[in-house]
């Protein structure tokens, strides 16, 4: 085995810019000299916080990716490493693992109606979904399925809502009403009567678990990115998994790893 | 003198022997944090590994326990994984299979013995154990570690490493089939680690490996739950490494067969530690979560210590602190 | 609920009680990391604590260890004090004074109860532990914490810790003589901790705090020397919180007295965690070192959170999460 | 109790500025706003790093002290901690637990011909001290009992040199002889044939055993600094003692708090 075998490390990043969308929720762009390869939708990296008290890397979508080794990430201050990750400055450096996970099957979806689904902090990794779905599909195609994308935020401090739309037509929905659709994403689709011919979606669990059932009940694709404790990221310690319906090729249980497997998945074959 | 320096720096000699297997170096990985090799063969050259130690096998596909199954302390953190594995069969069609090309192609390339094979075995009877050790009888396996210290699988597992008589017992009738020689793998879970030690040697195993997990739990206050669906979890990580570090010591002080060592190594001076106290060999564990490349920078940090300190072969430190 | 809500905001109520004895809250200082008091009183008011639980005390003054004492390690710390204290005379004349002014002033200006006064106590025989108890019947103190787990001391102590008929037969033996309540401090350097708590129960113990110290080691691998002079000492902070909790947890479950517990308390946070798991009062350990005002920042916290969740008593929250 | 009684605490204490004065030698000025008192010479303070997995203060003694709430440290890359106080950058914030210890008795040193001895990173704390005695010592007394340095390096790599000139007569010694006298600081007392009432001296032990024994056999006072691992800094885990030549008033044995009844002492009553 020779040195060309390595092709994923823990990478160098220096932070570009840094800012706050909305309360707690924080935009980091990053260059990463050696990044490995493009990124796909749905696809997150590892963030290592400074902390030597803090080993694991915290897991986070990839939301935009430019050129020039260029990635974005929105996240949420949910704990202390968020909160220690969120102390960044523009030209610091920090270290990423990745790029993780297998992402949105962009490539299937071309010039289909394809109907994106974000709640709450599930909603960055749609961004570069919509970015390369809207590159991906050619002129006439264009309109005729644009990509559509229903947002759902707790209330009227939103994130992300105008650059979505240089890419999809996009309809909001709040919990508490102050814009858009009051209820969820999918009041939000039933409400504005969206159809589609797949769907891809994000957000907590018990959205996911109605997406499930709303696309079952469709009879329509459905592609769910899920979220689970991790502690590799690579599939090596089998921390993260999902129940699924059936025997996976890897466990040989009906067990299969969101970090590696995952973590978007058809939603048919998990079982949440 | 000149000479001398020159030679170890050409090549201190970092190999060590096991159960009678010769080890290129004195770093593995350990069991359940590297998978079988194969994950991690995208971030590391598996072939500078001292060896592999695979995640624990079973006679049949384990699921393990329910999520989250893992969880983060301060420099440490928690797992009940729960041994999920998909069985021996598909263990050997598959990440045997992987593992083995490593070895045949160090061969091959002539570059050294290549990484060892360790498989990591466990069952909730000593039925299951034994089934496991047959199973692996002819395959490219080069060592055992038996694994009777998993503190997240309900039924049997570490009970048997709580008590020496049950110890020397399931040592005793492992060894009478096993083919490889056999590594007995301690909890820190017990009252005097030495006896533990002593009883695996006693019932012949050719060497001991610790520590284990320390059994630990985190409750999420908010919540009001238990972070891990299985409440309790193994503690591993830096966190641990003083309390591995005086177990590794106290056990190579009460058995002549090697000691391998591990609990929160993460660098070079953290295997030394444990190799200082009376290890032959080191596994890196977490660590790999927080860096990939752990194991191989612990051999090259260790290659750099034996020159900086002239030190000709990685043996004569084990023990060298009493 | 809205009146509700202001009753508790006004005053969630925080007391507890131990073998009898109110404490305003269930915050104390755990034995050896706050002296007597006297030396954090340029820090924190020590009229907010729960109790302040002193340094252990022997029947003759102690020498200790040689040093270095004392070693960091990732989020925690190794300590091998070995005991060192002036002996009990010197300690009532001198330290009992100076804890017994915030008693007697709190009394005074009807502020509430003060500080409860615990004293720790260590002998390397039971006559020894016998004498300072029998020393201490008249003085003004409220609890005594037996340390039948320091392992840092060679002779005894903590043996008595590590077997359950050696520890029951030592606290019967207390309690014959014992005129204030006491608390049986436990060794988590075990197999089954709940055996040990069950021990110190059957023994007639009013309560068991725990835990002490996880015994181990640290090696300077660039000397090639121990860095504590003892060789080995005790962990302690946040590193061991996990231990201690799921420890915390299982002595809860074994027994009906009440539980103290302590291991890595840093935070607020990390007080209800052992809480929820079963404890009736916490201690607050090395994490002073780290901020002097742990413990009053812990009382303050808890206070929030009772607040914030409507708890109206803290000892509702105890065993809570099961 | 009332709030009245609490003096020290752990204070937040600004960069003012972070420089290297030579190899792996930094000096840190800090601005300390709710700085208790003025800091005495031979004093020290804790110094937190900003990792969470390293929770014990680094005692680092004060090297100068000006107005305005300012103390400078200077001290040794030597391990993990000090490694990440290096990092400090001007403007951002560190903490200090402190005032910490007992310090040199000035008062007592006043108009006597005083000898300071320091070596290697014993040095640092010798310059608050020559400072004060020589703003102590009045007109006449200040030529005929000057304050005499004597500090000893490694090498040619010196720092704080100048400073001293400015408040001391300043006697160097470097291992390698390429500045001064080769030697020690005692080897250049002996040579340069230096008198004084008194001694004060901070630096590694053998140094510290060689210069009690000089001033034992000169029968001048002498004070010594010494050094232990700490963990609490102010005397309540016993964890920094030295051995005493009699019994000490706080721990009735023969054991005594560095931190605390320290670190200077008077040579004779310890045990080293
Ligand atoms: C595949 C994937 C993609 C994600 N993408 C995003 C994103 O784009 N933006 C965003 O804000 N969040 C995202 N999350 C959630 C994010 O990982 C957590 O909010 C974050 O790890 C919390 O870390 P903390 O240290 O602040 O919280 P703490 O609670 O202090 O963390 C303690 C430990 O628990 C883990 N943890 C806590 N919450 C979660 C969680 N919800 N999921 C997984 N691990 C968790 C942490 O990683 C850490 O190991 C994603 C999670 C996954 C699994
Ligand atoms: C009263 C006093 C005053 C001091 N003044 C200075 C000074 O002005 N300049 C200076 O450079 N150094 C000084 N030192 C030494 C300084 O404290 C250590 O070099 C420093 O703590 C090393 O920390 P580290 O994390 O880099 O090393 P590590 O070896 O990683 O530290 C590990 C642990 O050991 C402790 N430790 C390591 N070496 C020492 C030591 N020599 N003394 C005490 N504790 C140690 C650390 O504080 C830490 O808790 C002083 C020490 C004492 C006791
Ligand atoms: C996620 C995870 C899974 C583990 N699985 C196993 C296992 O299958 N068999 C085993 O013997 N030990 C297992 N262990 C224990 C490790 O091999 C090792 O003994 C322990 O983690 C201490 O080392 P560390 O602190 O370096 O991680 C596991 C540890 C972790 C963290
Ligand atoms: C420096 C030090 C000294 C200690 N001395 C004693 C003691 O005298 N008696 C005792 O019962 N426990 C002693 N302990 C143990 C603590 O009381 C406590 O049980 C342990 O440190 C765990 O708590 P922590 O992690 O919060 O420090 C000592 C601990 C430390 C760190
Ligand atoms: S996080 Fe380790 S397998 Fe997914
Ligand atoms: S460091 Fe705690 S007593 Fe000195």
């Amino acid at each position: 085995m020779t040195e060309t075998a390595i092709r994923k490390q823990k990478m160098r990043a220096e932070v570009l810019r840094h800012e706050t969308l909305a309360p707690g929720i924080r935009s980091l762009e990053l260059r990463v000299p050696e990044l490995p390869s493009a990124a796909r939708p749905g696809q997150f990296v590892g963030v290592y916080t400074g902390d030597g008290a803090m080993l694991l890397p915290r897991p986070i979508s990839i939301c935009d990716s430019g050129d020039e080794k260029e990635l974005r990430l929105v996240y949420r201050v949910a704990g202390k490493g968020t909160a220690e990750i969120a102390g960044l400055k523009a030209g610091e450096e920090t270290q990423i693992l990745g790029i993780l996970g297998n992402g949105y099957p962009v490539e299937e979806l071309k010039n289909k109606r394809v109907l994106l689904l974000g709640g709450g902090i599930g909603i960055p990794p749609m961004l570069l979904l919509a970015k390369q779905l809207s590159a991906l599909n050619s002129g006439e195609e264009k309109d005729q399925s644009p990509v559509i994308t229903v947002l759902g935020y707790r209330d009227a401090q939103m994130f992300l809502r105008e650059e979505f739309e240089k890419y999809a037509q996009v309809f909001i929905a709040t919990e508490d009403g102050s814009v858009g659709t009051k209820g969820n994403v999918l009041t939000a689709v039933k409400q504005e009567g969206i159809r589609a011919d797949a769907i891809c979606a994000c957000g907590p669990m018990p959205m996911l678990r109605a997406v499930k059932a709303y696309a079952a009940q469709e009879g329509i694709a459905c592609y769910i990115s899920l979220e689970e404790r991790m502690a590799c990221g690579v599939g090596a310690c089998l921390g993260c998994v999902a129940k699924t319906t059936r025997e996976d090729e890897h466990s040989h249980v009906k067990n299969t790893r969101i970090c590696t497997e995952g973590p978007v998945f058809n939603a048919k074959y998990v079982d949440i | 003198m000149n000479t001398d320096k020159n030679n170890i720096e050409n090549m201190p000699d970092l190999s060590v022997e096991i159960g009678g297997v010769r080890l290129q170096n004195p770093v593995m990985t350990a069991s359940g944090t590297f998978g079988s090799g194969m994950e991690y063969s995208d971030f590391v050259d598996l072939s500078k590994l001292g060896a592999v130690v695979t995640k624990g096998v079973s006679a049949v596909p384990w699921e393990g326990n329910p999520t989250p199954r893992v969880a983060e302390t301060p420099s440490g953190m928690l797992n009940a994984i729960g041994l999920q594995n998909p069985g021996v069969e598909v263990f050997c069609e598959r990440d045997l299979a992987f593992l083995s090309n490593y070895r045949t192609k160090a061969a091959a390339d002539a570059v050294g013995d290549g990484p060892r094979v360790i498989v990591n075995v466990c069952g909730h009877t000593v039925e299951e154990y034994l089934e496991v050790v047959e199973r692996l009888s002819d395959e490219p396996v080069d060592l055992l570690e038996i694994n009777v210290s998993c503190p997240n699988v309900k039924a049997g597992a570490i009970q048997f490493g709580q008590n020496a008589d049950s110890l020397m017992d399931v040592t005793q009738r492992i060894k009478r089939i096993a083919k490889q020689p056999v590594i007995m793998k301690l909890t820190p879970n017990v009252t005097d680690i030495a006896e533990m030690a002593r009883a695996a040697e006693a019932g012949g195993a050719d060497a001991v490996s610790l520590i284990n997990t320390l059994l630990g739990m985190k409750i999420d206050v908010e919540r009001r739950t238990f972070v891990l669906a299985n409440r309790t979890g193994g503690l591993s990580g830096p966190a641990i490494r003083p309390v591995a570090v005086r177990m590794v010591y106290q056990a190579a002080q009460a058995v002549k067969i090697p000691v391998i060592g591990m609990g929160g190594i993460g660098s070079a001076e953290d295997a030394l530690e444990f190799i200082l106290a009376g290890a032959t060999a080191v596994a890196v564990g977490c660590m790999t979560f927080h860096e990939p490349a752990t194991a191989v920078s612990v051999i090259d940090g260790m290659k750099d210590y034996m020159i900086r300190h002239g030190i000709e072969r990685i043996s004569d430190l084990t023990g060298a602190v009493r």
